[in-house]
C-alpha cells in the first residue's frame, strides 16, 4: 500500500487573485454578447448575417472548421506522451485534453449557432443519414467530446495502461473527426474550388498548428500568470512542431493553387481571387493566411525564437493565418457564381457576391472561443489539470 | 524492506441493513478497538463524579452491571437530549443515507468495518430513536429500519460510539451538516448517565479537576518543568531568560496544553513559547505569566459531556478575573481550540473585571505597549471571548514587523504542515500557521489538497481515543493521514510534519514508526522559536548554533 | 420555541411556495367547463369517433404530417368518411378561435404546427388554387 | 360512480397531512434548544485584516448572520457541501480524487423535479401565467422536432432517479446503507415520472377533463359526474401516487427540505470569538453544572466538588507559597 | 475490480447507444406505393422563354434579368407563400440570359429545381430532410430541416432558397394549401407537390402552377414513365438540354434549345 509518488503532479490553480476573476469576467462579458446576438439573430432570422442565397456559408462554418482542427490539434500535444512515449509531454496531457473538450463544444456551439432552425436539431440524431458526411461528423463529433472526457477521466484516475489504450484511440478518432470535417467541404464535386481530396490532408495538417497555435500562447500566459515553473525547451519543442506543420500547410496551398490556377474551369476565378480587390477574400489570402504564416515561420527562424515572447506572437500568428486559411477554403468558393451553363460564354446576372462578417458573426465565433477560455479558466481551477511544474521530469531526490 | 505493517488488512464488509441491525455483543469486541471502563476512583472521585460510577465493570464480561431501570434512563435521557440540543433531534430526523459521508471517515477506511462509516455510526443511535420516538418505527419495526433498545445496543454504541474522534470531518461532507460527532457526543453523555464511561478519558477528567490539569500535575511540578525549560533555552541561547507565574497584575495569562510541560516534542514548543514571550516582554514590555491553576487548555470534557466540559474549562475565566489580566493567550492544541471558540464562553460567564473591561474597549495592543500599536484585537474578538491562539498573534507580529525573524535557521528543517482537525473545522484558522511557516522558514510544503485544510485528516487518536488499549484503531484510522504524509516525504524530502496540536504530537511519532515514515514531529512554534532573533539581548542573527533541539544549525 | 420570528417566517414561506397556484394568478383561477364553452362543431363526423379524436388529435395530425410530406397521400379514407390531408380539412367542421384555440388555450397548449402553416386565426388574406 | 368522489377528496386530506405534519416537524424542532454555537467552518475564519479571506471563504466561514444565511443558499440551493465530495480509493494508497457525480444527479434530480412542479401549474390555473407557457416552452425547446416536445426535465428527472437509485442497488457501500425506506420513497417517484410520461407521450388521454379536476380541486368546486367518468386509469395511478407521497412526506427522509434550514452546523455564522452564544437551559453558568446541582437521576443526586481557587490554594498550599515567594517570577536555576 | 465493472458498463451502454442509433436510422420502412408509377419531369421551351422575357424586358423597361417577374414566377410567389424581400432573392425560378459569344442571340433560362436522379442536396442532408420522393421530386420537409445551408452548397444549379428573415413580414396574401414556413430553413420548387398530389388522387392531370399559368405553353409536365404523356415524347423526338450534365445528377428538367 506504499505510496506512490508521480513523478509530474498536476494542481489545481489557487484562482483567487483578482487578476483571475478580472479574466474571467472579460470571457463572461464576451459570452454575454454574443448570447445577446443569438437571442437577436433567433429572433430576427438570420438576415443579421452578411450571408445571402449564393454564399450561404461563412464566417460560422469557418469557425466550426477551425474550433474542430483546434480541438484535435490540443488532443494530438495532449497525446504526444502517451502515444509516443514522449514522458516529457506529460505535463500537457490534461489540459490538452480538457481544451480539446472545450473546443468541441465550441464546435458543436458554432453549428448549433449557425443553423437556422436549431429546435429541430435533435433530427440528426433520428434521422441518420449515412450519406451525408456532415451527418456522419454530427456523430463523430458527439463521441469525440465523449472520448475526450473518458480520456481525460482516464487521466484523472491514473490508469496508465488505459490512459495509453484511449490516447491512441482519441488520435485516430481526432483524425477521422477531422478528415470528416475535411470531407463536408473537400467532397462537393458541384463547386470548383471546394473539390479536392487535398482538403482532408489538408485540414489535418492545419488542425494541428492551430491547435498549436492556440496552445502556446495559452500555456505560456497561464504558468506566468500561475507563477509555475516552466521550461521554455518544451515549449519550443511544441513550436518547432507547429513550424513543420506551417511549412506543409504553405506547401500544400502551393500544390492546391497550382491545381486550381491549372484548371480551365476554375483557372480565372482562381486568378481574380487572389489578384481582385473585389471581394477581402484577396486581403484574407495574401496578408491573413500568407502573410502571417511567413511572418510566423520568420519569427520561427529568427535569433529570437526561443524566447517566450517569440513563440507567443509565432502562435497567435499562425493560429489567425489558420483561420484565415479557414474563411479562405469557403468563401471564394461561393462567392464566385458556379458556370450553371458550359459552353455559354457570357451569362447574366453573374455576380461576384462579397461577403462580409456581420457583427452577429463575429460576436458569436468570438463568444464561443470566449466560452472555451472561460471553460479553461474555470477547468483549471476546479480540476487539476497544470502540472506543478512544467519543467523535463527529473528523479526526485530521495532523502 | 516493506512500507508497510505486515498485519494490517483493511476489509471492507457491506451487510444489508436487516444483517447491520443486528446488535453486536461483547463477544464481537476486537482486541484493539474497544477501550476500557472508566474506574470508580475516576468516576466517583470527589472532583468528578458520574452517575452509577461506583462500580467496576469489565467490557468483555457479559454482566455490565447496569442499573435496574437502565431502559428508561436511557430513553428517559435521549428524549431530554433532544429537548435540549436541536442538532441532536434533527440529525435523528432528517439523514436521507446518500453516502457522501461514508469514505469520508479514517476509521472507516483504516478498519473497514461498515458501522464505522459516519452514516451508519450515527445509523446505530437512530434506529433505537425511530423505535422509541417515531410512529413508524413502532409499528413496521425492523422494516422501517427500528431496533428496540436492549443490552445489546448499550454494548453496540460503546463499542463505535468510542471508535470516533469527533473530528466532524463527516460534517463538512454532508449535504445538512449532519455532525455525526455532536451525535457521538450526546450520546456518550446519555451513556455516562447509566455509568458506562471510557477509562481514558475520565482518567484525565479527573485529574484535571482535582488538580487543574490532565496529566494531574501540581503547581510545584509545574514551576519546576518551566524552571527546567528556561536552563536549557539558556545553554541554547546564552542568556537567561525568566517567565512568570501565578503573577497578578500582567497584560495576559498564557494556558497551554499541559503536555507541553514535559513530553516529547510538546516541549521544544514549551522553549519557543518562552523565547517569544522573553522577546516581547523585553522589546516592548508586555509581561505574559502562566497560571497552575489555569494550567490546562485541554479539555478531555469536551470528549464526555457538556457538563464535564463545563467543569474542566470553568476555571480558566476565573483565573482570568483573579489576576487581573487583559486577555488570554492560548497555545498550540487542537480540541483545546475548539473548546476555547465555540464552547467556553457559552459554557462559562466571562471575566468582568476592570482591567479586562477597559482593554475590550479598545482592544489594540498600542494601549498595553505604544510599539505594538496597529495589531487591533478587535478585528475579530470581543471581551465577551477574549482568546487569541499563540499563532495568530505571532502572524500578526511577523506582519507588523515587530520581531524579527531569521528564516534561515531552519534551513535544516523541510517542514509540512497538518491541520488539527478541531482547529480546522471548529475554528477555521487556516492561513495563519501557513502564514507563520512561510515567515519562519524556507522549506515549507504542502500535503496533498484534499488532506488539509478543512478537508483535513484526523490523527485518529483525538475524542478520547489516544488510549493504549486502542492502538491497533489508533494506526489504522492513521493510515490516511500517513500516506499524505509519506507522499510529501517523496516527493520534496520532508523531515517534519508540523501541527500545533498536544494529542497529535502524541499520535504521530508512534504513526510513523509503525507506518515507516522517516519524520519527525513538531509544532509551529518550534520554528518560530528557532528563527526568532532575540533583539532585545542584542542576539544576532548569526549567533545561534543549535536550533531547540539542540542539533548544530549549520553545517560547519 | 425557540428563534421565534425565524421559524414562523419559514412557516409562512412554506405555506407560501404550497399556495403558489393562488399568487402567481393574483387569486383569479375560474373553474370552467371548456367542453360546454366550445363552438359547436358544423359536421357529424370527424375522422375518426370524437372521443378518439379528443385526446388522439395530434397524433393524427402527425401520421398525416407523415403521410403528406413524405409519402404523398393528399387524400386518406377513415371509417366516416374520405378527407383531405391537410390542415385546412379541419376548418370545414371547426371554428378555429373559438374551438381549437379556445381548447389549446385553456390547457395551455402551444401546437408548433402555426410556426409554419396557415390558420385562420392569422392576419393574411388567402388565396386558393384550385 | 359516486365511489369516484373518493379521487376528489384524496387530495385535500394527503395536503392536509402534509401540511399539519410538516408544521408539526418544524415546531418540534423549534421547541429543541440550541446549547452551543457549533458550525463546522469550511474556511478561513475572521481573522486580522491582513489575513485575506476570499469570498468562498466567507460563505464557508460565515462571520456573520448575513452570510451564515448566504452559505444556508449555497448549501440550499446548489448543495454546496454536496459539491466538495472526494473519493478516497483504499486500494490505490490513499489516492484521493474529486467526485461530484453525486452532486450532478442530485442538484440535476431536484431542479428537474422543481421545474416539473411548476410546470404542472398549467394544469391548476385558468388562465395559466406567461411563465408558466414560457418554462414549458424552454423545457421542450430541445424536441420541438417531437410532438409532443420532449421535455427535459422529465428526461434529466428519469436518467437521475435511475442514477439515484441505480448506485442504492449496485454500489455495495450504498446498498449496505439503503433502508427500505429510501427505496421506498424513490420506487414512488418513479411511479409517478413514469406514469407522468406514459401519458405524455404513449398512452393519450384527454386532459380537458384532467384540467377540469385540477380545476376542481384547487377552486373547491365539486367536478361533475362526466368529469370524473372521463378521467384515465393511468391519470388515476399517478394522481393517487402523488397524493400518497405528499402524504407520506411528513413521516419520511424528504422532510430534509425543511430540517437543512435547522441544521446549527450550516445556519450559524462562526462568529464565537465575537458575540457569546447563550446557552437557552444554562443561561447563567457562575458555576458549572455538575457542581451547581450535580445530575440527578431518578432522584439520586451525583454532585461534584467544585475546584475554585480557595480550595486549590488550600490543597497546594506549600507549592503555591514557594512559588509566591519567587515573586512569581521563574528563572533558570543554575 | 470496481474498474472493470465500469469499463462493462461503458462497453455495454455504447453499443446499446449504437444499437439505438441504428435501429433509429435504418429502421424506416419503405412500402410499395402509389408514387412508384410515376416519374415527374418538365421540359422547358427555351426559345419561348427568350421570347416572353425579352418582350416582358422591353415593354416595361427593364433592364435586370433579375427583376423581370413573367406570370410563371408571380403564380409560383403565389401559391407556394414565397416571401417577396427587396433584400433577398427568393423566388424559386431564375432567369438566366446566355450568350455563346459577346455579339450572339441571348438565350433566357428559367432555372428552377433541376430535381436531379441523383441529387447532391438529397445525399448531404443531415436528416433525411431533403429527400426524394418515389416519384422523383426532392422535397424538403420543413419538419425536419435544421437550417444547415448544407444543400445550399451542394446544390449545382443554386436553386435553394433559404429563409433569411421570417416569412410573415414579407408575405401578403397566403395560400393556406401550401406551407408558410418559417425563418431559417430551406425551401425550393416541389413541382407544387401539394397541388399535384391532390389532382392526382383526384384522377386528373397533375400540373403545377407555373406549367397552368404560362401563357406561351413554354412548360411541359408530365409523367416520364408513361411513354405516351408529352414529356416522354418530347424527350424522346427532340434534343434537350440537361444543366451540367457531366457531374452526373442527371435532372429531370430538360431544356428545350431548337424549336422545330
Amino acid at each position: 500500500m506504499g505510496v506512490e509518488v508521480p513523478k509530474i503532479d498536476f494542481k489545481k490553480i489557487d484562482g483567487s487573485s483578482p487578476g483571475y476573476y478580472a479574466i474571467c469576467a472579460i470571457w463572461l462579458i464576451i459570452c454575454l454578447i454574443g448570447v445577446y446576438a443569438y437571442i437577436q439573430q433567433w429572433i430576427h432570422g438570420e438576415q443579421l448575417t452578411g450571408l445571402n442565397n449564393q454564399v450561404p456559408w461563412g464566417f460560422g462554418i469557418a469557425a466550426v472548421c477551425y474550433y474542430i482542427g483546434a480541438s484535435a490539434g490540443s488532443l494530438i500535444v495532449s497525446a504526444l506522451s502517451g502515444l509516443f512515449e514522449k514522458e516529457e509531454f506529460k505535463i500537457f496531457s490534461r489540459s490538452a485534453a480538457f481544451f480539446a473538450a472545450a473546443m468541441i463544444v465550441a464546435a458543436m456551439g458554432a453549428i448549433f449557432t449557425d443553423i437556422g432552425n436549431p429546435e429541430n436539431s435533435v433530427n440528426f440524431l433520428i434521422h441518420f443519414n449515412p450519406t451525408s458526411i456532415f451527418s456522419w461528423n454530427a456523430f463523430l463529433y458527439s463521441s469525440y467530446f465523449v472520448v475526450c472526457c473518458v480520456y481525460l477521466l482516464a487521466q484523472f484516475e491514473e490508469k496508465k495502461f488505459l490512459t495509453r489504450c484511449i490516447a491512441v484511440f482519441a488520435v485516430a478518432w481526432a483524425i477521422l473527426v477531422h478528415s470528416g470535417t475535411g470531407g463536408i467541404i473537400g467532397f462537393i464535386y458541384s463547386n470548383d474550388f471546394y473539390h479536392s481530396s487535398l482538403t482532408v490532408p489538408l485540414f489535418i495538417i492545419s488542425a494541428v498548428a492551430s491547435g498549436l497555435g492556440l496552445l502556446i500562447p495559452t500555456y505560456i500566459l497561464t504558468f506566468k500568470w500561475t507563477k509555475r515553473e516552466y521550461d521554455p525547451d518544451l515549449l519550443w519543442t511544441l513550436t518547432k512542431i507547429m513550424g513543420a506543420m506551417v511549412i506543409l500547410l504553405i506547401y500544400c496551398f502551393i500544390v492546391e493553387g497550382f491545381e486550381k490556377g491549372y484548371m480551365p474551369a476554375s483557372h480565372e476565378a482562381f486568378l481574380r481571387m487572389i489578384t481582385s480587390p473585389e471581394t477581402p477574400v484577396v486581403y484574407v489570402y495574401w496578408f491573413g493566411q500568407l502573410g502571417l504564416m511567413f511572418l510566423a515561420l520568420a519569427i520561427m527562424l529568427s535569433p529570437f525564437r526561443r524566447k517566450d515572447w517569440a513563440m507567443f506572437t509565432a502562435g497567435i500568428l499562425v493560429a489567425i493565418a489558420v483561420f484565415c486559411e479557414r474563411y479562405v477554403l469557403i468563401v471564394p468558393g461561393l462567392s464566385y457564381p458556379y458556370e450553371i451553363f458550359p459552353g455559354y460564354e457570357v451569362v447574366k446576372p453573374f455576380h461576384i457576391v462579397p461577403y462580409y462578417p456581420s457583427w452577429t458573426e463575429w460576436a458569436i465565433v468570438l463568444a464561443l472561443l470566449a466560452g472555451a477560455y472561460l471553460a479553461y479558466c474555470i477547468g483549471i481551477k476546479i480540476f487539476a489539470l497544470l502540472p506543478e511544474k512544467a519543467v523535463k521530469i527529473e528523479e526526485v531526490k530521495e532523502k | 524492506m516493506s512500507e508497510v505493517p505486515e498485519k494490517l488488512e483493511i476489509k471492507q464488509r457491506f451487510p444489508l441493513w436487516k444483517k447491520w441491525l443486528k446488535p453486536i455483543t461483547e463477544k464481537d469486541y476486537k482486541p484493539g478497538f474497544y477501550s476500557y471502563f472508566a474506574l470508580p476512583k475516576q468516576v466517583n472521585s470527589d472532583f468528578f463524579k458520574m452517575p452509577f460510577g461506583d462500580v467496576v465493570r469489565e467490557p468483555l464480561e457479559k454482566d455490565w452491571k447496569l442499573p435496574e431501570n437502565w431502559k428508561e434512563i436511557v430513553l428517559k435521557e435521549m428524549k431530554d437530549t433532544m429537548r435540549k440540543n436541536r442538532g441532536f433531534k434533527l440529525f435523528m430526523d432528517i439523514c436521507v443515507r446518500c453516502g457522501a459521508c461514508a469514505d469520508k471517515c479514517h476509521y472507516y477506511l483504516g478498519t473497514g468495518d461498515p458501522k464505522n462509516m459516519p452514516v451508519l455510526r450515527a445509523e446505530t443511535v437512530r434506529t433505537v430513536y425511530r423505535y422509541h420516538f417515531t410512529p413508524f418505527g413502532k409499528i413496521f419495526g425492523e422494516w422501517a429500519g427500528a431496533r428496540p433498545l436492549t443490552e445489546d445496543v448499550i454494548k453496540e454504541w460503546y463499542y463505535y460510539l468510542y471508535q470516533c474522534s469527533l473530528c466532524r470531518r463527516c460534517s463538512l461532507f454532508c449535504p445538512y451538516g449532519i455532525d455525526t460527532a455532536e451525535v457521538v457526543w450526546w450520546m456518550r453523555r446519555v451513556l455516562s448517565r447509566i455509568g458506562i464511561n471510557q477509562r481514558f478519558m475520565c482518567i484525565s477528567i479527573e485529574a484535571s479537576s482535582r488538580t487543574g490539569n490532565h496529566l494531574g500535575l501540581y503547581a510545584g511540578g509545574m514551576a519546576g518543568s518551566i524552571e527546567q525549560a528556561l536552563e536549557e533555552l539558556k545553554d541554547i541561547t546564552g542568556f537567561e531568560l525568566h517567565t512568570y507565574i501565578n503573577k497578578k497584575g500582567a497584560d495576559a495569562l498564557f494556558v497551554a496544553p499541559s503536555a507541553d510541560y514535559f513530553a516529547t516534542p510538546h516541549w521544544y514548543v514549551l522553549l519557543g513559547y518562552l523565547l517569544l514571550f522573553n522577546e516581547l516582554e523585553e522589546k516592548y514590555g508586555i509581561t505574559i505569566t502562566w497560571s497552575t491553576y489555569a494550567s490546562e487548555g485541554g479539555n478531555f470534557g469536551t470528549f464526555h459531556s457538556y457538563e464535564a466540559a463545563q467543569l474542566l474549562n470553568s476555571k480558566i475565566y476565573k483565573e482570568a478575573e483573579r489576576l487581573g489580566v487583559k486577555f488570554i493567550i492560548g497555545g498550540e492544541c487542537g480540541h483545546m481550540w475548539r473548546d476555547k471558540h465555540q464552547f467556553i464562553n457559552t459554557m462559562n460567564n466571562p471575566p468582568k473585571h476592570e482591567e479586562w473591561r477597559r482593554f475590550w474597549e479598545d482592544p489594540d495592543l498600542g494601549q498595553i505597549s505604544a510599539g505594538l500599536k496597529g495589531i487591533n484585537l478587535g478585528e475579530f474578538i470581543s471581551g465577551e471571548h477574549g482568546w487569541i491562539h499563540i499563532l495568530e498573534l505571532v502572524a500578526a507580529l511577523i506582519e507588523h514587523k515587530k520581531i524579527e525573524i531569521d528564516k534561515s535557521r531552519n534551513d535544516h528543517w523541510r517542514a509540512t504542515y497538518h491541520d488539527p482537525c478541531n482547529v480546522a473545522r471548529g475554528m477555521g484558522m487556516f492561513e495563519e500557521p501557513r502564514y507563520v511557516l512561510r515567515n519562519v522558514m524556507n522549506h515549507f510544503y504542502e500535503m496533498p489538497e484534499h488532506t488539509i485544510k478543512e478537508k483535513t485528516y484526523c490523527c485518529a487518536a483525538g475524542g478520547g481515543m489516544l488510549a493504549d488499549e486502542l492502538m491497533e484503531l489508533r494506526m489504522r484510522g492513521v493510515m490516511p493521514r500517513m500516506m499524505a504524509l509519506r507522499y510529501v516525504v517523496k516527493k520534496f524530502g520532508v523531515n517534519i510534519m508540523l501541527t500545533p496540536c498536544a494529542i497529535d504530537k502524541a499520535q504521530f511519532p508512534h504513526a510513523v514508526e509503525y507506518w515507516k515514515i522517516p519524520v519527525e514531529i513538531g509544532g509551529p512554534m518550534e520554528m518560530v522559536g528557532n528563527a526568532l532573533v532575540l533583539t532585545a539581548f542584542g542576539e544576532k542573527p548569526e549567533d545561534r548554533k543549535y536550533d531547540l533541539r539542540g542539533t548544530p544549525i549549520r553545517e560547519e | 420555541m425557540y428563534h421565534k420570528p425565524y421559524v414562523i417566517l419559514g412557516i409562512l414561506a412554506f405555506l407560501a411556495l404550497l399556495a403558489m397556484p393562488y399568487w402567481v394568478t393574483a387569486g383569479n383561477i375560474k373553474y370552467e367547463d371548456i367542453h360546454k364553452e366550445l363552438a359547436k362543431p358544423k359536421g357529424v363526423n370527424c375522422v375518426e369517433n370524437v372521443k378518439w379524436m379528443a385526446a388522439n388529435h395530434m397524433e393524427l395530425l402527425n401520421k398525416w404530417r407523415e403521410m403528406a410530406v413524405r409519402q404523398g397521400i393528399r387524400i386518406t379514407h377513415t371509417e366516416t368518411g374520405t378527407y383531405n390531408v391537410s390542415l385546412t380539412e379541419c376548418w370545414k367542421c371547426h371554428d378555429y378561435n373559438h374551438f381549437c384555440k379556445k381548447c389549446h388555450e385553456f390547457m395551455d397548449v402551444r401546437p408548433v404546427c402555426w410556426e409554419c402553416h396557415y390558420n385562420p386565426g392569422m392576419p393574411f388574406k388567402t388565396v386558393h388554387f384550385k | 360512480m359516486t365511489f369516484m368522489y373518493i379521487f376528489y377528496v384524496l387530495p385535500y386530506v394527503a395536503f392536509a397531512i402534509f401540511v399539519v405534519g410538516t408544521i408539526y416537524r418544524i415546531l418540534e424542532w423549534a421547541k429543541c434548544a440550541v446549547p452551543l454555537k457549533i458550525p463546522t467552518t469550511a474556511g478561513q475564519q475572521p481573522a486580522f485584516k491582513f489575513v485575506r479571506r476570499t469570498w468562498i471563504d466567507k460563505i464557508d466561514s460565515p462571520s456573520n448572520k448575513f452570510w451564515a444565511f448566504v452559505r444556508m443558499l449555497f448549501e440550499v440551493f446548489l448543495f454546496r457541501s454536496l459539491f466538495r465530495n472526494t473519493k478516497y480509493y483504499v486500494e490505490k494508497a490513499g489516492k484521493n480524487a474529486d467526485t461530484r457525480w453525486l452532486w450532478l444527479f442530485a442538484i440535476l434530480f431536484h431542479y428537474s423535479l422543481l421545474i416539473i412542479v411548476i410546470r404542472h401549474l398549467r394544469f391548476f390555473t385558468n388562465p395559466t401565467p406567461k411563465f408558466v407557457s414560457l418554462l414549458e416552452y424552454l423545457d421542450g425547446v430541445v424536441g420541438v422536432a417531437i410532438v409532443p416536445p420532449l421535455l427535459m426535465s422529465s428526461v434529466i428527472a428519469l436518467v437521475a432517479l435511475a442514477f439515484l437509485w441505480g448506485r442504492r442497488i449496485f454500489l455495495a457501500k450504498e446498498r449496505c446503507i439503503s433502508l427500505p425506506s429510501d427505496h421506498l420513497i424513490l420506487g414512488f417517484m418513479a411511479v409517478i415520472l413514469v406514469s407522468g410520461m406514459l401519458m405524455r407521450y404513449i398512452v393519450k388521454i384527454d386532459l380537458s377533463y384532467v384540467k377540469m379536476f385540477a380545476l376542481s380541486i384547487i377552486t373547491f368546486h365539486p367536478p361533475s359526474p362526466d368529469v370524473l367518468n372521463h378521467l384515465h386509469w393511468l391519470f388515476l395511478i399517478h394522481f393517487t401516487f402523488v397524493c400518497i407521497t405528499i402524504a407520506y412526506l411528513p413521516f419520511s427522509k424528504v422532510m430534509h427540505f425543511a430540517g437543512v434550514w435547522f441544521s446549527p452546523t450550516r445556519n450559524m455564522p462562526n462568529d464565537n470569538r465575537m458575540r457569546r452564544h447563550v446557552n437557552p437551559w444554562d443561561p447563567n453558568p457562575e458555576v458549572p453544572i455538575l457542581a451547581r446541582t450535580g445530575i440527578v437521576i431518578d432522584g439520586m443526586v451525583f454532585k461534584t466538588k467544585k475546584l475554585d481557587w480557595d480550595t486549590y490554594y488550600e490543597m497546594y498550599k506549600d507549592q503555591l507559597d514557594e512559588i509566591a515567594e519567587k515573586n512569581y517570577t521563574l528563572k533558570p536555576e543554575l | 475490480m470496481i474498474s472493470r465493472r465500469k469499463f462493462l458498463v461503458l462497453v455495454t451502454a455504447s453499443a446499446a447507444t449504437i444499437a439505438t442509433g441504428k435501429a433509429l436510422s435504418f429502421g424506416e420502412k419503405r412500402t410499395e406505393s402509389e408514387l412508384s408509377k410515376y416519374k415527374w419531369a418538365m421540359v422547358i421551351d427555351v426559345d419561348k422563354c427568350t421570347k416572353c422575357v425579352l418582350d416582358i424586358m422591353k415593354k416595361e423597361g427593364i433592364d435586370d434579368i433579375e427583376k423581370v417577374r413573367p406570370p410563371c414566377i408571380k403564380a409560383c410567389d403565389l401559391a407556394n407563400n414565397v416571401p417577396q424581400s427587396d433584400k433577398y432573392y427568393y423566388s424559386f425560378i431564375r432567369f438566366y440570359m446566355v450568350k455563346e459569344t459577346e455579339d450572339a442571340k441571348p438565350l433566357v433560362f428559367p432555372v428552377m429545381c433541376q430535381e436531379c436522379e441523383h441529387p447532391a442536396c438529397v445525399e448531404v442532408c443531415l436528416t433525411k430532410a431533403s429527400y426524394k420522393r418515389e416519384d422523383g421530386i426532392i422535397v424538403i420537409d420543413l419538419h425536419r430541416c435544421i437550417g444547415c445551408r448544407y444543400c445550399m452548397i451542394a446544390c449545382p444549379y443554386n436553386a435553394r432558397r433559404f429563409l433569411w428573415e421570417p416569412p410573415e413580414e414579407h408575405l401578403k396574401v397566403v395560400n393556406p394549401e401550401a406551407p408558410i414556413r418559417k425563418h431559417g430553413v430551406v425551401m425550393k420548387c416541389e413541382f407544387c407537390d401539394w397541388k399535384i398530389d391532390k389532382e392526382r388522387s383526384e384522377g386528373k392531370e397533375p400540373k403545377p402552377v407555373c406549367v397552368e399559368v404560362c401563357p406561351h405553353k413554354a412548360l411541359v409536365f408530365g409523367n416520364l414513365k408513361d411513354p405516351n404523356s408529352e414529356v416522354s415524347k418530347i424527350i424522346k423526338t427532340s434534343k434537350v438540354l440537361t444543366l451540367r450534365a457531366y457531374l452526373g445528377t442527371n435532372p429531370k428538367v430538360k431544356y428545350k434549345l431548337w424549336g422545330d
